[in-house]
């Protein structure tokens, strides 16, 4: 099967690859980028591990050609924190242990950033709705829901 | 002497004994006069079993020293999750 | 698998006409990917529609109907205040498919074709009198939403056809609509069952009315009797019962891994109560929030 | 061994909660986990798996997958026997392990492995397995557990059984355990009410997100190299050799990080594949599981058929108890019937006690331990009829209990006596717990619930060893699942009195340190824990004599105290305080490194005690069910991290939730599993729990220096109970089945109303 050229942008650095157009984008970060902090927990849109950003717009990786990401800007938790200062919700959720096995995390911690962007003061309902889609099966969320609620209030009171 | 006893599952391989008696001064010795004693307790004892000495489990131990006059019972091997 | 991604939909539907063994088109992706990705569906030829113009617009026209693309995902809906207004049970329902990020891709036309008598915006879509432009090889057609899907994973669409606008009825006043499903879970499920309402007011009495049901039999069904069980009433408990039989009766469900005939049966009753009193509401100009679950 | 008082109050580092020495690399992305690796001209590997829940396999042709210049090797059961690939004349669990692995003659499940392709991508290898035909004669199934022993059920294996099961059961009846004590039918005469009911529970999958992922080296001189996710890779190292037919010492383990396991991860599946395909190609193989793969043919954990009768007085003495299990562990034996028995009745001071545990075989995939295995199903059964119990006596259960609960000394329902436990301190937490007072809203319903579980102790090496600047690195053998490197630093850095910050731990791999058992059991914090410790004093000695020396004084007039060598007392002279980074400053001209280590099969793993206290809310019109609020008493010993300690008592409930609630593998008639991926198989999602309180109890474990009792599997025992009983509470109709599906809970209301 004849393969196809793509270019895109990941975290703000312009990148290339072929891909067969049967393989999906997290397919195409993983084995062609080698940015393997997406996930693959389901490869059906149920888990949440792969999410990225698509233009800005948040979605599960797995869920995307790779061919689909040509011209497109794409954000990975790899492209989370700015140099060595990690990103307010990354340095929650060490400190809160909003994690246990740490596999879900990389999804979460992508799809609460683009909560707080759009949302600077959820409900915890509100978070928790948000991240449905973000399955963990070793905390009960508790920490994590903990975690993203107060980085948002540390966020407000910081501006 | 020990007084091993036995869980029920393993009593009709013991003669219908509850309580066997034997000479052992640690785990190993106890479960090879088990099998001495009553022959047909080697399938279970093969099987893996666990020892609880005055209420203190030993899931594998061999070794363990048994003081006189303790409690012993012997428990389905005990394995993690 | 041959990938395309035509700028009109006129190239699209040629290229579909003229594709050999299995052809699928490209919206949101949300399904077609998952059948992709489990061997279910390998397509010979993908027909990625959305850089094809206008299929990301969201257009209110002059006389107060709307203009959808077929490529705008869930999550672009629900952020268009006017839309939001206008139409809330449409939004509510394409907002409850998946997760967020299923609805950062989902569409309303991938919903709708996918053919799933189970899917959530279908039954909102048909009460609110949706349509549907389709292009095919010969030209365009308009078609009422609820001819399109003709059992499951089937629809009405013909070789080289493929939906490309759809068309929401301009709200007018006193008018409300609503959606609830019911799942096990507080999201992430598919409906066990659906059901959609939407109504005219005169005064405090209802004029005209619309009761759509999901996931209840093959395709999802307009329920007429539904619909005449609350016309001429101002939704009193006595109105609200014969609705609620009138929805269970028309149920012909299944028993499956999702549920039960009986439960299916029950709740449908018990659903179409509490969408019609939201859809009321909401045409005595109440604002009430799509809710979860 | 008695429990050091000096050390179970006044630790410096024990009991705080510093940030995980991985956290970096886990919310960067960084952290490598076992897809993630990669390996120089590496080749992907896929599976073949059965459609059918029983069938004979005729015929496996694979020469057209063969002809594909992109595939490079394929692998059957065959290649097993030849023992091209895999090792011959394996007997016990490994044949069990190797039948699991791939199918021989028969496929037992839907999903069994029958063959494997090693392709130059991923896509290739997939599209490989469609061209390997299989002819199958398809035989009769069955998949549940009660149909499985009535004797015209198909027969999955002839001669499983062994010693314990008595003539006459069906050939699917693989083992039997029969324990207890007293006269139940003298206890149940004393008894004011005796209940007798029947519950069944279905079988959950451990659920952990990452799927078996692991990267294969085997070559033609018999020395491999394997990187996977695993909970134990020693066991997979033995495993896999032992099925390969090479020396354990020559295949070397590295374990990934690892994406949840929860008992699911103490075996292998594909591990072994990937090394045949890989020795076959001589080329790296990676392999990776779907979820679907993950679903059909990984551990879920056993399906439970339970009686249960117990007795009570009108004061709420238990007089007696009696329950038989039947428990269905897929298509080999290995049901954990025995701990669903031995666990059962266990938090109770039972006079008169009898319980009997069935281990069936049924066409479903091999179960695998899950937390705590066997022990929820037991406790749902057990703690429902106590809470009917109450209720018709007018009781309050949490009154109830403490008056029946075991404690030090009483005789236990599998046989001996308690040490120490924690039991009444978790009910006496929970009754003063605020929650357990707090007004009901209507509709909502309260229950509780006690649970019961052994814990692990296992082979354990741990080495340690010190640097010139005075920091330690610590290698353990039992893989991070939930923060463990945090608590090992922890403990570390009390022995040594050096900064938390101050110490690495790795997790070594199977060619750098010595056995270690599986990270289960709830053994990690216990026993990788004892040998840190150990470990760490045993580069103490070495310290304090170095200084011995360069003082000129005997070793024993040398202590250490807050990181310093010290003279023990004004007699033995009087030195300044010399701080470890001195002694390791000139370590190497002073007699050598200073390292530390230990090895042994710790033998002192306490048991562990939980209560919960759990309100649910039933909506009437649709049997839909919400947790509204979840407390987690739990007697953890001693907390060396309070806060991944909480973590592992929230986890453990949210788990309990999901089996209690929505999760069950759903089988049609035709044996197929329906439910294969994430969207049907209904783990909980963020928006169906609330917050999860919890409370640590730390009545210490007499075999732990420290008194560390495990945590990870006990939170799960109580869940279901609790939540049924707080379930049937709002419902006014008691609910004997799990899942409490919304269309299971609206039929027991039509039936009650």
């Amino acid at each position: 099967m004849s393969k196809i050229h793509v270019s895109t942008t990941v975290n703000g650095d312009a990148v290339e690859y072929l891909c067969d157009p049967r393989e999906t984008l997290l397919d195409c970060l993983r084995d062609k980028l080698s940015l393997t902090g997406a996930k693959e927990g389901c490869g059906t849109g149920d888990c949440g591990a792969c999410s990225v950003t698509l233009d800005g717009r948040l979605v599960c990786s797995c869920l995307v050609l790779g061919v689909e990401a040509e011209g497109k800007e794409i954000g990975t938790v790899e492209g989370i924190a700015e140099g060595d200062v990690l990103h307010p919700l990354q340095q929650k959720f060490i400190d809160y242990a909003a994690l246990q096995c740490g596999i879900c995390t990389p999804g979460i911690l992508v799809a609460a950033k683009a909560l707080l962007e759009q949302n600077p003061d959820p409900t915890e309902e509100e978070v928790r709705f948000w991240l449905a889609g973000n399955l963990c099966r070793c905390t009960g969320y508790d920490k994590i829901i903990r975690a993203v609620m107060d980085t948002a209030r540390d966020m407000r009171e910081a501006v | 002497m020990v007084e091993v006893h036995l869980w029920s599952g393993l009593r009709s391989l013991a003669g219908g004994c509850e309580v066997v008696s034997v000479e052992a001064r640690d785990t190993g010795e106890m479960l090879r006069a088990l099998v001495r004693a009553h022959p047909e307790l080697q399938a279970p004892i093969d099987a893996g079993v666990s020892v609880a000495i005055d209420g203190r489990v030993i899931a594998s131990g061999l070794t363990e020293p048994i003081p006189e006059g303790a409690e012993v019972y012997l428990m389905q091997r005990l394995r993690g999750g | 698998m041959q990938y395309h991604s035509p700028d009109s939909f006129a190239q699209a539907a040629r290229l579909a006409a003229e594709a050999e063994g299995i052809t699928r088109f490209l919206a949101g992706g949300t399904d077609v990917l998952v059948q992709l990705r489990a061997d279910i569906v390998t397509p010979d030829t993908l027909i990625d529609i959305k850089k094809i113009p206008g299929t990301h617009d969201i257009t209110r026209n002059g006389d107060g109907s709307w203009t959808l693309g077929v490529a705008v995902p869930g999550a672009e809906l629900g952020e268009h205040a006017g839309l939001v207004a206008d139409w809330p049970g449409v939004v509510e329902a394409m907002n409850l498919v998946g997760s967020t990020q299923v609805q950062g891709r989902a569409t309303l036309t991938g919903n709708l074709c996918n053919g799933s008598p189970a899917a959530d915006s279908v039954p909102a879509m048909v009460a609110a009198s949706m349509t549907a432009t389709v292009t095919g090889p010969d030209g365009e057609r308009v078609v009422a939403v609820e001819d399109i899907p003709t059992g499951p994973g089937r629809t009405s669409l013909a070789k080289g056809e493929l939906v490309s606008a759809l068309h929401i009825p301009a709200r007018g006043a006193n008018a409300g609509d609503a959606y609830l499903r019911f799942i096990p879970r507080s999201e992430m499920d598919i409906a066990v069952v659906g059901c959609a309402v939407n109504l005219r007011l005169d005064g405090d009495t209802i004029t005209e009315a619309r009761v759509s049901l999901g996931a209840v039999a093959p395709t999802v069904l307009l329920v007429q009797d539904a619909a005449a069980a609350i016309i001429g009433s101002t939704l009193d408990d006595a109105a609200l019962d014969r609705l609620a039989a009138a929805a269970s009766a028309a149920c012909k469900p299944i028993d499956d891994k999702r549920g039960t005939i009986a439960f299916r049966t029950e709740v449908a009753g018990v659903l179409a109560k509490r969408v019609a009193r939201i859809a009321y509401a909401r045409a005595k100009g109440e604002i009430i929030r799509g809710h979860h679950g | 061994m008695a429990l050091d008082d000096r050390k179970s109050d006044g630790f410096t580092f024990v009991g705080t909660r510093p940030n995980r020495p991985d956290g970096l690399d886990k919310v960067t992305g960084r952290a490598r986990f076992g897809a993630d690796a990669h390996a120089p001209g590496m080749l992907h590997g896929a599976i073949l798996r059965s459609p059918h829940a029983h069938a004979r396999i005729l015929r496996i042709d694979t020469s057209k997958a063969e002809a594909l210049k992109d595939v490079k090797a394929v692998v059957t059961r065959a290649d097993f026997s030849d023992k091209v690939e895999f090792a011959p004349g394996l007997e016990g669990d490994f044949w069990n392990i190797l039948e699991n692995v791939m199918a021989g003659d028969k496929a037992l499940y839907d999903g069994h492995a029958v063959a494997a392709v090693a392709a130059t991508s991923a896509l290739a290898a997939r599209d490989a397995l469609k061209l390997i035909e299989v002819d199958y004669e398809v035989l009769p199934h069955v998949t549940d557990v009660d149909k499985a022993m009535l004797m015209d059920a198909p027969v999955i294996r002839q001669g499983a059984a062994d010693y314990s099961v008595p003539e006459g059961m069906h050939p699917n009846v693989v083992r039997k355990h029969e324990s207890g004590h007293g006269d139940v039918e003298a206890g149940f005469a004393e008894a004011d009410l005796v209940i007798e009911d029947h519950f069944t529970t279905e079988a959950t999958h451990q659920g952990y997100i990452e799927p078996h992922a692991c990267l294969a080296t085997l070559g033609a001189d018999g020395k491999g190299e394997l990187w996977c996710c695993t909970q134990g890779h020693w066991i997979v190292q033995k495993t896999c050799a032992a099925l390969l037919g090479i020396e354990t010492a020559n295949l070397r383990v590295t374990a990934s990080e690892i994406g949840g396991g929860f008992g699911g991860k103490t075996t292998v599946f594909i591990e072994p594949v990937a090394l045949a395909l890989s020795r076959k190609a001589n080329k790296p193989v990676k392999l990776v599981m779907s979820r679907s793969e993950v679903f059909r043919a990984t551990g879920p954990t056993a399906s439970a058929s339970m009686d249960i009768r117990i007795g009570m007085k009108k004061d709420g003495t238990l007089t007696a108890a009696q329950g038989t299990f039947r428990l269905q562990g897929g298509a080999f034996p290995g049901g954990p019937a025995d701990f669903t028995a031995m666990c059962a009745f266990a938090p109770y001071n039972l006079p008169h006690v009898r319980q009997v545990g069935y281990d069936v075989m049924t066409n479903r995939p091999k179960q695998a331990a899950y937390r705590a295995p066997g022990s929820p199903m037991a406790a749902f059964a057990v703690e429902s009829v106590i809470d009917e119990l109450c209720n018709q006596l007018g009781l309050d259960p949490i009154e109830v209990r403490p008056k029946n609960a075991s404690r030090e000394g009483t005789k236990a329902s599998y046989g001996p006596r308690f040490q120490r436990v924690g039991l009444v301190e978790t009910l006496e937490a929970a009754k003063a717990h605020p929650h357990y007072t707090a007004p009901l809203k209507p509709g909502q319903g309260r229950g509780i619930s006690c649970g019961f579980w052994f814990n692990h102790g296992g082979e354990t090496s741990v080495s340690l060893a010190l640097s010139e600047d005075g920091s330690a690195q610590v290698m353990v053998g039992t893989p991070d699942i939930g923060g463990s490197r945090a608590s090992m630093a922890l403990m570390a850095a009390e022995v040594l009195g050096i900064p938390y910050e101050n110490i690495r731990v790795t997790i070594a791999d199977t060619a750098t340190l010595g056995y270690n058992d599986v990270s289960h059991g709830s053994r990690v914090t216990y026993a990788s824990g004892l040998a840190t410790i150990k470990a760490a004093r045993h580069a103490v000695e070495k310290l304090c004599e170095r200084a011995a020396k360069k003082w000129g004084i005997p070793v024993d007039a040398v202590k250490w105290e807050n990181g310093c060598a010290v003279p023990s007392g004004p007699n033995a002279g009087e030195f300044d305080p010399l701080p470890l980074a001195d002694i390791t400053a000139d370590m190497g001209r002073t007699g050598g490194p200073i390292s530390g280590h230990f090895e042994a099969t710790p033998e002192g793993a306490g048991v562990s005690f939980a209560t919960h206290i759990v309100d649910a809310e039933v909506d009437p019109e649709t049997g839909k069910t919400k947790v509204v609020r979840y407390t987690v008493v739990q007697d953890a010993g001693k907390a060396i991290h309070p806060t991944y300690v909480e973590g592992q008592f929230q986890g453990g409930a949210a788990q309990g939730i999901g089996w209690a609630l929505n999760e069950e593998y759903i089988y049609g008639a035709d044996g197929r599993l329906q439910n294969s991926v994430f969207l049907d198989y209904r783990i909980p999602v963020a928006s169906d729990l609330p917050m999860i309180d919890t409370v640590i109890v730390e009545v210490p474990n007499p075999g732990h220096p420290f008194g560390v009792r495990g945590v990870g599997e006990t939170s799960i025992c109580p869940p279901l109970a609790a939540i049924a009983n707080a379930v049937s509470a709002a419902a006014g109709a008691r609910m004997r089945q799990l899942p409490m599906s919304p269309p299971r809970i609206l039929a027991a209301l039509k039936a009650d109303g």
